[in-house]
């Protein structure tokens, strides 16, 4: 992936490309750093036809409004963070062009549109035991009867705030930066037991 | 660890969430029209009942919307959840 | 090694093909796979294996699970060691060693002993009547007392194994794995239900592992074969053996504890991968509690001799161990199930000698089958007399008088080695006690069962009080299937409940006290908790002495407070309790049963909350640049933030003056990412500031920055920071490391909770920004280099803020000081900010650039008179006292005003900020130091307040200090006293800015 | 008066099988009025009976319990005692607590095993150092015992104790309070109990109070589930029911009612000499003389009445207990329960008159009460005796709250109310 070499992910020191595919081939946990995708944080009444409506001529589809739940289109994500919070994940550099676009389709709409593009880090966790894993430090009840692809939840993982995204590949863990070797290090203690494998995006 | 019902989120665990005291107690609209023992009443009186309590949650880790709990404190069971503005059930 | 002389010659669920070695108390055993500890050393012979807690009396095994009281080990020593197992849970395995607790030197001849001579003088509570005097004396008893206490010992190094946790949400929790658990996790199951089957032994069927019998025309250990194997085939259902529930919390929320590695197979010696315990903590929709029952003992004298024993145990031992608990077997009972042991102990070649039935006439199958083996049948007698110490030898017995109050005639003696005694079956209510329902007593089994739920529970089988198996089957069954319906869960198909043969049992007769030849306490003791060694004497002396409620006498006497918990004991104790106080079992109550079930280690509840992971350590992009140059790290909140960089050969003072004068002279940088950052949005942000601050907002002009002190509702100062106007509708709040998200959540319940009007967005960008602050005389020259933008102090005024490309990035600088020297805050997004700090320090190299840490940013904050909340406020301290009325605004309300008018917040001789000079300059006070007027040659001395923050100051090449003091601000220049330990400093009270005081230096050089 | 606790009384009925022995406590019918009635018969309501007899006279004096005296908190805290508190009133009133404390079983003639083995109070950070330093200091300066150890001096005193300097949070050095340590906390209501029935007053147990009489503003009695009792001094000393009961009264209070949870482990054979606190890692530890390790922590955080334990703090407070000394990870908790705690908004408690003349509450005691008892008991007698505070609690009434003059112990409870 191409990106400005000086920028940094939080765990860039820990050499994960360097230790990518030395995992055993049937390890239970894979675990990969997504980092550099673009995200940006909108606040607005989901409730207000102006907002959505706006937000929705932008975006190309219309934000998710059921609690806990994921729209997306062309490589644009939204996920539902509150009754008036979501987050817009985009690919790497196109969050400016976004921001600007939103901002000025909601020029007269109260509303809140925000870069946090490098407040979180992106951890896809995937294999055989990955829901296992999350159960150790996680309260949610992620079983696929209530849990499945296109879920999102915000909850706690071991002690640090974490936003969950079920893809159809993976558990796309949004973490925020400060936290990242915290929560790296408990993913790969969590996941010993079931034998972790280290991927590249 | 209770199951606390968030409005929006649906049953979470109480891990989650960050408790608020004691609901409906309005800020008085003109502070400076009180005597000091009302402000003090304002400030700290509390009905801190034996049963049903009306009371304020957050859910802090996930929607972080504040919300309005109707719990037994004897029995700790939620009869019932109801958003900001909305009427005491 | 000695051969295993009571194993049966076949039977049992032992693997004779996996012989395993191991020792106790330094001697070598032989058992076998399947064994526990207790059944291996039964079948060894072994006799006594423990000393009593209190009287050190000679105890053998007495039961054959989870309520024994006796035969409590040590096993294994160093790092693994575990104190305080009981021998039958304890899983055999090759290579064990265990030793008794409790005695010394050896369990056959040990010094406590000399308590039971004494025993005379140690009634219950006697040490609330004595060792008063000489007063000194006690903590010297009281050494001797905490030795003499305590059962095993502790590791001495740190614990080698792992321990993991997890959640788990389920529709129905099936606790138990007996014939009534197993058919309620599979009615439950087949309805496609999500279900989890806890049993806390490794093999499945409870009572029926000890039992001889059929189920559904198979027998009973075939067919709980076929209930596992269809479990284990369901997709939805969870079993987990060697997994105590222990705990029945708030809705529905239970904790079990599995044991993944204590088996036979391997042995626990060993490191493995993965933990050796985890704790489960389910959230289950409903519960269904199978938990069994345990037997309760009668209670007559000397009951207690190894060798007496429950009555169950013994044809557990039989019929799942294969070991013969005695050559000579006298069983003693009121009830009919007692005579299923009798039965299976002659069927097994041991001597029934005696059935001693308290009851008269016993009638039924069970009876017929004992006398059908010429079974000695003994009715309407009991025993009155137990001889043997270290291991029994005959017991004597004596008839009933007619109304069964008293012995009469005379006494006979029966020879044997082992004794069985029941008084009935208690069902284990422990956790339908903890999930907040009362159980009730029933008089019929003279027991308490379950009352009415209180959370989504019900209790199935024995632990319902339905004894017999066919009960216990159909109750699982009708259980598994309501849960499940409850949980929305329909059956599928109808399907077929488990069946067994129905045995007719005559009621059992109630005698809580077996009289013997003298009362108890006179000469013989009549135990009723052997773990703790509570005797009927004692609870009757609690009684006598008004201690009448069942926690008084449970706290008194201390029964059922050992491990155990009482679950031999308690229903008798309480019963003798209502028999000293002429009333019923029922009245006086139960106590509450409280978590855990049985004991939980503390390393399964912290899990791998412990080490790194106990707190998350967060950290700032520039963390691992801080860690390569050396620093040092504070940790602030979670946060770790460089504290300071030593460099070789310098003391810490060294390096802060170092540090210090770096920023007063040349340029320093420091790493200020950990302030907590707020995006605040909308068309009422200044309003809402308005109300949040204490001063004004509405007039600041876009693209300038302004101090903020926010204040509780209390009005004491809660947090502080910068705020700038980005936009019209648009600003930046800054707040203090520790409390951003204490902040954050503050103007959130204001918003939601008070102002829901109010058009404003609130969000964290603390951890989008990476923030460095360039500061001193040189920074102006140093950020020049990279960017384009005017600095000059006319183009860039202090308490500003520009958006700008600073080295390729674009960022937001501030122009703030907490130094007082010229100051740019940079902030870039986060993953840029080890970039641009590295290039800032490459091209600060000839200016001098050094980083600083906290400790010198609080020397030079302090130098210039800045607060930092928490340090020079504490909760109590109201903007007045800090000097700082002029940015409380008269003309609106905020958030605390109404309280600073309170008479206290207004009455002269409040504490305010004041700054110290030490009359010895060098002299640096410690801070948290008590100051006063007036020196006295003793304390109390009346202190007027205290020394906040005290540093050496470079710039100055003196000492300074800031402090609160009563009425300070009026009493500038007189001299107050610091009484230390063995000296007193004298200072002057002055204004708190030291350095710089008309702010010259903020534009730069 | 019952016989004298010794051991020659012990000798004595011993030679008797203890048939000898008489009741701690009398079990009398309750009279229709009494001088002063306390409503609440835990630790604090009888030290009040106690010192009512004992330092005023006062005798015909009944204690009114709606359960089993000392079933409250006193029989459900983890008995740890201090007097190191941060502002002058408090460390005034616990010290006389303490001083009170030291003199208890020969006063009473009943053994409360007070055992001075000495209290540390961790300090993991700079913070932490900075507040300990200002405690020690502002204590040491009101005459009392303190003093500041380093991390050496910390690992020589508990050796088993984590002082690494690559843990989590790091042992920077401690207070040490060598007169604070535990008490047996059942032997204090009982002691109280005993030594009250010795003056004449009547300890009524399972006796709810249903309603408190006034007649034009003035308290004439309580009504209770054994009928009406007079009494023109009513004192309200209901732990963890202070806002319930006063609310009879129509007195409403700045209290709110939060659960405090304790456990403890398996006996095992003495490892740890004195008492261990950590307000940074949240957990206290000390071991009791039957060898169990007696733990605890912080309030839970949302207010109830309920006495229900949780399995997420034990969960914390195991984790925290390891972390502080590793050593005791492969012991097993035997017990967890849950007390109610009555706490005011500045962590400090209320002994005062009311607004209603002749009625008087002690309570909000918070996470402080067994510590306090001796004190409490006897500052709150001295208040009803004479319908005037003690200097001692004059610091500690209603007023402060509409005034302001809180005393904010928030830190002071080392493990943060």
């Amino acid at each position: 992936m191409a990106h400005n070499p000086l920028r940094q992910s939080p765990l860039a020191h820990l050499g994960l490309i360097a230790r990518a595919g030395q995992g055993a081939d049937d390890a239970g946990i894979i675990l990969t750093e997504a980092p550099f995708t673009d995200h940006i944080g909108l606040r607005g009444d989901g409730a207000d036809t102006a907002f959505a409506g706006a937000v929705e001529k932008v975006l190309g589809f219309a934000l998710p409004i059921s609690p806990n739940t994921v729209t997306g289109k062309a490589k644009k994500t939204a996920l539902w963070l509150g009754p008036d919070e979501w987050l817009i994940v985009v690919p790497f550099g196109a969050a400016d062009k976004l921001i600007a676009a939103l901002g000025k389709a909601l020029t007269d709409v109260h509303s809140a549109v925000f870069d946090v593009s490098d407040s979180r880090t992106v951890i896809s966790l995937s294999g055989a035991n990955a829901r296992h894993v999350l159960a150790k430090g996680c309260g949610l009840d992620l079983h696929p009867r209530t849990f499945g692809p296109g879920s999102c939840a915000q909850s706690t993982l071991a002690l640090a705030h974490i936003l969950i995204h079920q893809t159809d590949t993976a558990y796309r863990l949004y973490i925020h930066r400060s936290f990242a070797e915290y929560l790296w290090a408990w993913l790969e203690d969590a996941g010993a037991e079931f034998g972790v494998s280290i991927s590249t995006p | 660890m209770f199951l606390i019902p968030c409005p929006w989120c649906g049953e979470r665990d109480e891990e989650e969430f960050s408790y608020g005291g004691e609901a409906h107690i309005e800020r008085p609209k003109d502070p400076d029209a009180l005597s000091d023992a009302e402000w003090a009443d304002y400030l700290f009186m509390r009905k801190n009942p034996k049963g049903t309590h009306f009371e304020r949650w957050n859910h802090a880790h996930g929607c972080r919307r504040w919300f309005n709990a109707k719990r037994d404190t004897v029995t700790h069971v939620i009869e019932a959840v109801y958003k900001m503005g909305e009427e005491k059930p | 090694m000695s051969a295993q002389k009571n194993r049966l010659g076949n039977g049992g669920r032992i693997n004779r093909g996996k012989p395993l070695r191991f020792t106790f108390n330094g001697r070598d055993y032989q058992g076998y796979e399947g064994d526990t500890l207790a059944s291996a050393l039964l079948a060894n012979n072994s006799g006594a294996v423990a000393r009593s807690f209190k009287y050190h009396r000679p105890r053998g095994i007495y039961s054959a699970g989870v309520e024994e009281p006796n035969a409590v080990v040590q096993l294994e020593t160093g790092a693994r060691t575990r104190p305080n197992l009981q021998a039958t849970e304890i899983e055999l395995y090759d290579g064990l060693s265990a030793t008794s607790v409790n005695c010394w030197p050896t369990v056959e001849f040990d010094i406590g002993a000399i308590n039971s001579l004494a025993a005379r003088l140690l009634p219950a509570g006697f040490y609330y009547k004595t060792f008063m005097w000489p007063k000194s004396f006690w903590m010297t008893y009281e050494r001797v007392i905490r030795n003499a206490a305590g059962l095993g010992k502790a590791p001495t190094a740190p614990d080698p194994d792992t321990y993991h946790k997890c959640h788990a949400h389920t529709d129905v929790l099936v606790v138990g794995g007996g014939p009534a658990g197993l058919a309620a996790a599979l009615a439950a199951g087949r309805t496609g239900a999500r279900v989890i089957l806890a049993e806390q032994e490794h093999d499945f069927g409870g009572r029926l592992l000890s039992e001889r019998g059929d189920i559904d025309g198979i027998p009973a250990g075939d067919w709980v074969g076929l209930a596992l194997a269809e479990l284990n085939a369901m997709e939805e259902v969870t079993v987990l053996g060697r997994t105590t529930c222990f705990g029945y919390y708030d809705h529905n929320y239970l904790g079990m504890v599995e044991r993944c590695h204590i088996n036979a197979a391997k042995s626990m010696l060993e490191p493995k991968d993965g933990p050796s315990e985890r704790l489960w903590r389910v959230r289950s929709h409903q519960v269904v509690l199978a938990t069994g029952a345990i037997e309760r003992p009668l209670v007559f004298a000397d009951n207690d001799r190894p060798g007496v024993m429950l009555a169950g145990a013994l044809r557990a031992y039989l019929n799942r161990y294969a070991v013969r608990p005695g050559r000579k077997a006298v069983i003693f009972t009121n009830n009919d199930d007692a005579y299923r042991s009798a039965i299976d102990l002659h069927d097994s070649g041991v001597e029934v000698t005696a059935l001693i039935d308290l009851r008269v006439d016993p009638d039924g199958p069970l009876p017929d089958a004992a006398r059908a083996r010429n079974i000695q049948v003994m009715d309407g007698w009991v025993i009155t007399r137990v001889l043997g110490n270290r291991r029994l030898r005959a017991i004597e017995i004596q008839r009933l008088t007619a109304d069964g109050g008293a012995i009469t005639g005379e006494a006979r003696r029966i020879d044997c080695d082992v004794l069985g005694s029941s008084g009935g079956w208690n069902p284990v209510v422990h956790l339908h006690s903890q999930s907040g329902a009362k159980a009730r007593f029933d008089d019929a089994l003279q027991s308490f069962v379950p009352g009415p739920a209180r959370q989504a529970e019900r209790s199935a089988g024995a632990a319902n009080g339905a004894f017999a198996l066919d009960d216990c089957l159909g109750q699982g069954h009708a259980a598994g299937l309501e849960a499940a319906k409850l949980a929305g869960f329909k059956s599928k198909s109808k399907t077929k409940r488990p069946t067994a043969e129905s045995i007719d049992e005559a009621p059992l007769k109630a005698m809580w006290i077996v009289p013997g030849e003298a009362k108890p306490g006179h000469g013989s003791k009549h135990f009723i908790d052997l773990h703790n060694d509570v005797t009927v004497a004692d609870i009757e002396l609690a009684a006598r002495e008004g201690f009448h409620s069942v926690e008084h006498v449970k706290r008194y006497t201390t029964l059922g407070m050992g491990p155990d918990q009482g679950k031999t004991g308690n229903i008798p104790g309480m019963a003798v309790l209502a028999g000293a106080l002429d009333t019923e079992i029922a009245s006086v109550g139960t106590t509450t049963f409280r978590p855990p079930f049985t004991p939980v280690t503390y390393g399964a509840l912290a899990g791998r909350d412990i080490g790194e992971f106990s707190d998350p350590a967060r950290k700032t992009a520039l963390h691992h640049w801080h860690e390569q140059a050396s620093a040092l790290f504070e940790d602030v909140g979670q946060w770790k933030r460089p504290w300071y960089y030593p460099k070789a050969g310098e003391t810490m003072q060294d390096s802060l003056n170092r540090e210090c004068l770096a920023v007063r002279h040349g340029v320093g940088i420091l790493d200020a990412t950990t302030l907590g950052k707020i995006d605040i949005q909308g068309p009422d942000a200044a309003e809402f500031l308005n109300r949040i601050y204490t001063n004004a907002w509405s007039k600041l002009a876009v693209g300038r920055c302004r101090y903020g002190l926010m204040l509780g509702e209390d009005g004491m100062v809660m947090d502080d920071g910068v705020t700038a106007r980005l936009a019209e509708n648009h600003f930046h709040m800054t707040t203090t490391t520790g409390n951003a998200a204490r902040v954050l959540g503050w103007l959130e319940e204001w918003l939601q909770t008070e102002w829901p009007e109010l058009k404003v967005y609130c969000n964290s960008v603390t951890e989008y920004w990476a923030t460095m602050t360039v500061c001193g005389p040189r920074s102006r020259d140093l950020l020049a280099e990279f960017t384009d933008i005017d600095l000059s102090a006319e183009a860039f005024p202090f308490m500003s803020f520009k958006q700008a490309d600073v080295g390729g990035v674009a960022a937001r600088i501030f122009r703030i000081s907490f130094t007082g020297e010229l100051s740019y805050e940079i902030n870039v997004p986060a993953s840029h900010g080890l970039g641009l700090w590295t290039a800032l320090m490459t091209a600060g190299e000839k200016y001098g650039i050094t980083p600083y840490g906290t400790e010198t940013m609080h020397i030079l904050r302090a130098e210039k008179g800045y607060i930092i909340v928490g340090q020079e406020t504490d909760g109590t301290m109201t903007p007045n006292d800090l000097g700082m009325d002029w940015i409380v605004s008269t003309k609106k309300d905020f958030i605390g005003r109404r309280s600073l008018s309170r008479t206290d917040c207004t009455r002269p001789g409040r504490k305010q900020l004041v700054g110290l000079l030490t009359d010895n300059p060098s002299e640096v006070l410690p801070e948290g130091a008590q100051l006063v007027f007036d020196v006295k040659p003793q304390p109390p001395m009346d202190m007027v307040g205290h020394v906040t923050s005290s540093y050496y100051s470079a710039a100055l090449g003196r000492s300074i200090a800031l402090a609160v003091v009563k009425g300070g601000a009026d009493r500038m220049g007189e001299t107050i006293h610091a009484p230390l330990i063995g000296k007193t400093v004298n200072c002057k009270i002055t204004g708190p800015v030291f350095y710089d005081p008309d702010g010259s230096r903020i534009d730069g050089a | 008066m019952t016989s004298r606790y010794s051991i020659f009384s012990l000798m004595r009925n011993a030679i008797g099988y203890h048939q000898g022995w008489q009741r701690a406590w009398r079990s009398p019918e309750p009279k229709p009025s009494y001088d002063a009635i306390i409503i609440g018969g835990g630790g604090h309501g009888l030290a009040t009976a106690y010192y009512l007899a004992k330092e005023h006279g006062i005798t015909n004096v009944a204690v009114i319990e709606k359960g089993w005296i000392g079933g409250g908190n006193t029989g459900r805290n983890t008995t740890i005692i201090r007097s190191n508190y941060l502002w002058d009133e408090s460390a005034r009133l616990y010290d006389k607590s303490l001083r009170l404390y030291e003199g208890l079983s020969q006063e009473i003639n009943f053994n409360v095993m007070l055992s001075q083995r000495g209290v540390l109070n961790l300090a993991h950070n700079l913070h932490d150092l900075r507040e300990i330093s200002r405690r020690v200091n502002a204590i040491r300066l009101n005459g009392f015992d303190s003093e500041m150890l380093t991390t050496e001096q910390v690992q020589a005193m508990v050796p088993i104790l984590d002082c690494s300097k690559d843990a989590r949070y790091p042992v920077l050095g401690a207070s040490l309070q060598k007169r604070g340590g535990v008490a047996r906390h059942d032997g204090v209501a009982w002691g109280y109990a005993r030594a009250a029935d010795g003056y004449g007053v009547d300890i009524i147990q399972n006796c709810e109070v249903t309603g408190i009489v006034r007649e034009g503003g003035k308290v004439t009695g309580v009504e209770t589930t054994r009928g009406l009792i007079n009494a023109p001094k009513v004192g309200i000393v209901t732990a963890g029911h202070t806002s319930h009961v006063a609310a009879m009264a129509g007195l409403r209070l700045p209290i709110e009612s939060y659960p405090l949870q304790a456990m403890v482990s398996e006996p095992i054979k003495p490892v740890l000499d004195c008492v261990v606190m950590s307000g940074a890692v949240h957990a206290y530890i000390s071991q009791s003389d039957r060898g169990e390790m007696v733990m605890g922590a912080g309030i839970d955080h949302f207010t109830s009445y309920a006495q229900r334990s949780t399995l997420a703090v034990v969960e914390q407070q195991m984790a925290a207990v390891i972390k502080l000394i590793p050593i005791l990870s492969r012991l097993r908790l035997m017990r967890q329960w849950a007390g109610i705690v009555d706490t005011c908004p500045d962590a400090s408690p209320i002994v005062s008159k009311t607004p209603v003349d002749g009625l008087y509450v002690n309570g909000g005691w918070g996470t402080g009460g067994f510590k306090g008892t001796p004190g409490s008991g006897w500052v709150f007698a001295h208040t009803m005796a004479r319908d005037e505070p003690h200097e001692l609690n004059a610091p500690f009434t209603l007023d402060r709250f509409t005034t302001g003059a809180l005393i904010d112990e928030h830190g002071a409870a080392a493990v943060a109310h």
